[in-house]
């Protein structure tokens, strides 16, 4: 099961989807707003995708992981559009026999998830906004007061 | 070749636009584009780093060809989850 | 928050207990009844704790975690008594600001459980049953017949 | 002393009981209470494999002395999860 959505996630009803009388071991991810980023108070996230290729790529990231674990019980699920503190934009499920294997390739959907999925989150400050980098904190300086909001 | 290009997120923003019309001379490369685009936005991406680019909904190559009816996007780095 | 009880566990309640605005991970383990074990079919899986001592290292595994990766958001509910395929019997949920801790402490906190807590599960086949020993194997050897199923 | 030994899981069906009431000389270990339990079951655990103790909720070192009035219970291997 893959899907970007606009809605508020359900982890449960989504972490169902992978729950099999032959697994023992169920993970379920769940990535939430923080409140604050490097002391900075963080008001929401706004995510925007590119939709067709994302949900390409997360089909891609569950055939990846069913071939290096032989995990075919994943669930990817991101939210888009604004997500408020504490609220969830991403929900990884995945089952397996055994709770190793389970572990790893959750782990490994979100690293995942993270590094090719054309998903942009942009964070929201009081006093402004930036677009946030995959870790690598490549766009980390402050951006330049946003333009344009929404070209559409 | 007549393109259409797709901004995405920072780049969308730092462009001012979402999308743009672009001709590039046929055989032209996907290298080809992102000069072509650095040129007329030079504040996209420092010069150090590469403007990724999706051709088809798929991560493509510096040299790949691109051609006429493509469905060419900018992706600025993800940053998911 | 740590729980043992007789009841059908609710995981998306026990996770939002760890929940925060200050938390951008959230890792739920659910442990759930396998239909099989080594080919043959397992009907139900029963369970039984020593409680008080099972409680107290439920609280020490913890406060483990947290002197090792600084995570204070954690949760163990361990259901006990009989649990049907396919049911959920142990819940571990863990959050923190990132995710590399919460996957790890969440491994972590269920590899201990799996240790240190006096819980002990017993398989029911068709034909039999036999009590698990943690992954040792040191009693896999099937059990004689059981002579006596509870002495209270 | 006076002790009172709980049985759990698969010691408590290997022995046939829940708990039972034991006499052992003052100053007594654990391991001295194991020795008694083994005489008294010779199939509770097999010859090698140690019998872990839980004294007063906590696990026991082999030559930790009982007092009267101490909880003590057998542990089997635990599989929890």
């Amino acid at each position: 099961m893959i899907g970007i959505t606009h809605e508020p996630l359900n982890p449960e009803q989504i972490t169902n989807q992978v729950r099999q009388d032959g697994n023992g071991a169920v993970v379920t991810f769940l990535g939430t707003t923080r409140d604050s980023f490097e002391g900075k108070r963080v008001l929401k996230l706004d995510y925007e995708a590119y939709e067709e290729m994302a949900l390409k790529k997360m089909a891609e990231i569950q055939q990846e992981i069913c071939a290096e674990f032989g995990i075919a019980d994943i669930a990817i699920v991101h939210r888009i559009g604004p997500v408020d503190i504490g609220q969830i934009s991403l929900v990884v499920a995945v089952a397996s026999p055994h709770r190793k294997e389970a572990f790893y390739a959750c782990h490994k959907v979100v690293d995942r998830v993270k590094e090719i999925v054309p998903i942009w989150k942009k964070e929201v400050f009081e006093d402004g906004s930036r677009w946030v980098a995959c870790e690598d904190h490549e766009f980390t300086h402050p951006e330049p007061a946003v333009l344009n909001t929404d070209n559409d | 070749m007549h393109l259409v290009v797709t901004f995405f997120a920072l780049y969308r923003e730092r462009a001012g636009l979402r999308q743009l019309a672009l001709e590039l001379p046929d055989g032209g490369t996907v290298t080809d584009l992102t000069d072509t685009i650095r040129q007329r936005f030079p504040n996209l991406a420092p010069p150090d780093v590469k403007i990724v680019v999706a051709v088809n909904a798929e991560y493509a190559d510096p040299d790949l060809a691109l051609h006429e009816g493509d469905e060419v996007c900018l992706i600025p780095p993800v940053s998911g989850g």
